[in-house]
């Protein structure tokens, strides 16, 4: 498979009458994509606006994020395969992505929603969003809907947002960056690497009903067993996020795009690894589910003759219980294990990080405390619910200091600051 | 083997199984679960959610096989709680949303019986 | 100039030795023993307002009477930092500076410095809250741990926050989120790629180790052998006489049962962990005394040890079942015991 | 004797012996006068333990 992402740079957003990027202006067709996107069925209303880095700029509550692409070829491709497109086989072709911009999707299905990315101060350092300019969609949805249809309806907004503005990048010619995809299948990457050892990445997913969900060619991996892609697919959109409540460890549509464990192992493959694919783990609710899903991973890497493997987490809480036995499965198969994740070791850092522990999960990267708590700034602008601020500082009395407008709150509340497929760097340091 | 939810949520719909209502807080069910394990039992769902938030819920709903005693399930249930203290040590329960929590936790308990009722003949 | 309170054991308060452990707390208002020397290191920034003295085993035995002194002296004068020890490899004067520790630094928000010999039961319980500086196993380590607290007392005066690499006190655990040159998949390919090429390699986040003990050979004849019971189910004679606590326990208890059938009348559970009605109904279904006695009569076992050793295991820390481990093991080894009975609940 | 018994093989016990439940590790209320039996049982079973060499943590099952 072969997958080329052309990256344009893009300096300055503005609105205008067309969607274009010419000379390092991304230009937008405000109504034209509020019109297309008030085609949603559920969607009542669209705002957009535009949050830089550097801009005194609060985004509350965070839904999504997405990286806008365009699929030049195969021509005629359009969208998320399966989700809002023809069926057709991912990983191959070329895509042009607007370079650093993101597509951030907001607004509350639930009240308890809290996600947030600040674009300045301490709080733009602990959120790897504050780093990309960020294209905000507001999405008011009819308030009949419930819940999982509000959620859907949100979801597909997002991705179609991200595909309109994503053509405007179709006929560029210049790019700031081209990175090339090209791996093969595994028998034959095998017979050009003999002896390079072979490493699979297994990436765990929260599959757990109502805005805890992930989608793997817009099937919902709650009702699958853990599957096998080629990482190109990943790359070129195949996984998407439904996930909107695990703020600091869910893993967003942009980082499924833009995976940062498929990019680390490939940057090494065919020099110090044999990268054979990448296997898709459901985290479900059962208990007899995770045993199921657990040994099931581990043949999965028996049958691909895994030497090593990267196993990453989604969420906090029953996932631990997952990952510790998807390590401790591999381990005793002689197969080695490096494990991603974040951990809660309480506001002082004291207390014991993970909970579920077993002697085979022995080497662990640790994405950062969730609990620790930040001190962020008052913001002059909020894009989004301010009532959702509550949430994030109604954590505990005196969170909010009314006079400076200044707020505490734990890392957990904060998008992808512990991301547990190590997208962020965020790490532990004993004192 | 038949089932029980031990649940503090009023709202919840046992979807024909048999409930046994705690009075009291998310943490009072999680005790009287590992009550009710030390004796017998085996979890079905694991005691707590899969994302941070959802551990300030004031509700939480708990599936449970009747049997014998089950030492993983009394293990698993006393890491839960001992997660949940940590996740909780200065963190107030956040009432303000208790309609949204009852309603996610109905869907987490919906999930894991259908994910069972997918899965087991009875 | 900084108000340092300074807290020392019965024998460091030149009162007297292990015959002098019984004492109750005394306050003097000047520098008393090590403290004395203390207050010459501290280059002008504190003074030592005053010494706390403490019998060790009152410390431990009336752990509330011997807080609420301290609570009194602390309200009465407002030190700004609190000094304890060093206790050495001493375990009862460890541990009392820990409960300092844990008073001072937790309660009273007030900064501790002490310092104490690794192996210590006290260390892990004050080591994450307070400042710690390591010290030889015995007395003759004072003078080079003086010198160290006392740096550390100056920083804390001046508003500095010390650092364990810089100033020499044991790693205090905190796990601090800080951000790394690599991303997480980063060093998570890296990780990979040392185990794959059985290089070393160092976790982020460790998981508790697993002990391993060396196992005792069996029992040749067990129709000669003394048998001991001992639980963690926090069984105790009616009324709980040595006021062992239901749950983190402080303190075991050892009661003569040689001329009980079974424990069935006399004991209780004050166990925090589990629903006690079974075991007050029938001690012996945690603590099987009726079926030992059983065994001696049919001539099984030679004979069932005098003491019966109980404490309560649920939420004890570590380091104090260690110590309650190390102790009753002694006992029973020197009392000639051939094998334990341990329950636990 | 324990209910739990990976704790005790986590501790380093080498002779284990797993018992009935938490409230009552070496009993049964709900046997009522059979209770006995299952009681001295047990009881033997870990006497047996001692009698028997291990280089590991052991767990001693009944029969």
């Amino acid at each position: 498979m072969k997958l080329e992402i052309k990256r344009i740079k893009v300096n300055d957003i503005i609105f205008g009458d067309e969607t274009i990027v010419k000379d390092g202006v991304l230009t937008l067709n405000k109504e034209e994509l509020i019109t297309e996107l008030k085609k949603v069925p559920g969607v009542v209303d669209v705002a957009l606006d535009f949050a830089f880095p550097g801009d005194e700029i609060r985004i509350i509550p965070v839904k999504d994020v997405i990286e806008p692409r365009v699929t030049v070829s195969p021509k005629g491709v359009r969208g998320f395969s399966g989700v809002n497109a023809d069926i057709v086989q991912l990983g191959d072709g070329v895509v042009h992505a607007l370079d650093e911009v993101a597509i951030v999707t907001i607004g509350d299905i639930v009240g308890f929603q809290e996600g947030v990315i600040d674009m300045w101060g301490e709080g733009a350092k602990w959120t790897p969003f504050s780093k990309t300019k960020n294209i905000v969609v507001d999405l008011k949805c009819d308030k009949s809907l419930k819940p999982h249809e509000h959620e859907a309806t949100v979801r597909e907004a997002g991705l179609l947002a991200s595909e309109l503005i994503g053509l405007a990048g179709k006929d560029c010619t210049k790019f700031v960056k081209e990175e090339v995809y090209e791996m093969g299948m595994p028998d034959e990457e095998t017979k050009k690497y003999p002896n390079l050892p072979k490493v699979v990445y297994v990436e765990m997913l929260i599959s757990q009903g109502l805005l805890h969900d992930g989608f793997c060619y817009g099937i919902n991996t709650r009702f699958t067993l853990p599957t096998l892609l080629h990482p190109n697919e990943e790359l070129d959109g195949a996984v998407i996020s439904g996930n909107c409540v695990a703020a600091c460890d869910k893993i967003t549509t942009y980082q499924h795009q833009n995976n940062s464990v498929i990019k680390s192992l490939y940057a090494r493959h065919g020099k110090d690894i044999n990268f054979v694919g990448v296997v898709i783990s459901p985290e479900l609710t059962t208990l007899d589910g995770k045993f199921r899903n657990a040994d099931f991973v581990s043949k999965l890497c028996s049958q691909l003759g895994a030497q090593g493997v990267i196993v990453s987490e989604e969420g906090y809480g029953n996932p631990d219980s997952d990952l510790v036995m998807i390590a401790e499965r591999l381990e005793k198969k002689g197969i080695v294990t490096v494990l991603i994740t974040d951990e809660c070791s309480g506001w002082d850092g004291l207390s014991q990080p993970l909970t579920d522990a077993k002697p085979e999960a022995k080497a662990v990267i640790s994405t950062g405390n969730v609990s620790k708590v930040v001190h962020l700034g008052k913001a002059k602008k909020i894009l989004g619910d301010p009532e959702s601020i509550a949430n994030l500082a109604g954590g505990w009395a005196g969170a909010y200091d009314p006079e400076t407008g200044t707020m505490s709150c734990e890392l957990n509340a904060v998008i992808g600051a512990t991301s547990e497929i190590g997208f962020h760097n965020c790490t532990i340091k004993v004192l | 083997m038949n089932k029980l939810i031990f649940t503090n949520n009023e709202k919840l719909d046992g979807r024909g199984i048999s409930v046994i209502f705690v009075k009291g807080s998310y943490r009072r069910v999680l005790e009287e679960c590992l009550r009710y394990l030390h004796r017998g039992g085996r979890l079905l769902t694991h005691p707590n959610p899969a994302s941070i938030k959802l551990f300030h819920s004031p509700v939480r709903s708990i599936l449970i096989e009747e049997g014998s005693v089950d030492e993983s399930s009394i293990l698993l249930m006393e890491r839960a709680i001992h997660q949940y203290d940590q996740i909780m040590t200065l963190h107030e329960v956040d009432n303000r949303n208790l309609v949204h929590y009852e309603m996610m936790d109905q869907a987490h308990i919906d999930s894991a019986l259908e994910e069972l009722a997918r899965w087991q003949s009875s | 100039m900084k108000k340092i309170l300074y807290y020392v054991n019965q024998f460091f308060g030149q009162i007297g030795g292990e015959d002098q452990a019984h004492i109750a707390p005394v306050y003097k208002k000047e520098a008393v023993g090590p403290a004395m020397g203390f207050a010459k290191m501290l280059e002008g920034e504190a003074e030592i307002i005053g010494t706390l003295i403490c019998g060790d085993n009152f410390f431990n035995e009336h752990n509330e009477e011997a807080l609420a002194f301290i609570k009194d002296i602390n309200e009465q004068e407002k030190p700004d930092i609190v000094v304890a020890g060093p206790a050495f490899n001493a375990g009862r004067y460890g541990v009392a500076c820990a409960g300092v520790a844990e008073f001072f630094a937790l309660e009273a928000g007030i900064p501790v410095v002490t310092g104490m010999y690794e192996e210590n039961p006290g260390l892990e319980a004050c080591r994450g809250i307070s400042y710690v500086v390591p010290t030889t196993d015995s007395a003759g380590g004072m003078r080079k741990a003086l010198p160290t607290m006392a740096k550390i007392a100056v920083k804390l005066a001046k508003g500095e926050e010390p650092v364990a690499e810089e100033d020499g006190f044991f790693l205090r655990g905190i796990r601090e989120t800080v951000f790394s040159d690599k991303i997480g998949s980063e060093r998570a390919v890296e990780m990979l790629l040392k185990r794959l090429r059985g290089e070393e390699f160092e976790t982020e986040l460790p998981m508790p180790e697993f002990d391993n003990v060396e196992p005792a050979h069996a029992i040749a004849d067990m129709s000669k052998a003394v048998i001991a019971l001992v639980t963690t189910g926090g069984i105790v004679p009616h009324g709980n006489p040595d006021h062992i606590q239901s749950a983190s326990a402080q303190k075991w208890g050892k009661y003569d049962v040689s001329k009980l059938e079974m424990l069935k009348g006399d004991y209780e559970t004050i166990h925090g962990g589990y629903d006690p009605v079974y075991a007050n109904e029938f001690p012996d279904r945690v603590a099987p005394l009726d079926q030992l006695v059983h065994l001696k009569k049919e001539g099984a076992i030679g004979d069932v040890y005098k003491y019966f050793y109980t404490t309560t295991g649920t939420g004890t820390a570590v380091g104090n079942s260690r110590k309650f481990g190390q102790e009753i093991g002694k006992e029973l080894k020197e009392a000639g015991v051939d094998g334990v009975i341990l329950t636990s609940t | 004797m324990a209910t739990i018994t990976t704790i005790s093989e986590s501790v380093g016990a080498n002779r284990i012996v797993p018992t009935v439940a938490i409230p009552y590790p070496v009993g049964d209320p709900a046997l009522e006068s059979k209770e006995e039996p299952l009681r001295e049982e047990l009881v033997e079973r870990a006497i047996k333990a001692l009698k028997t060499d291990v280089e590991k943590p052991t767990i001693f099952k009944k029969g």
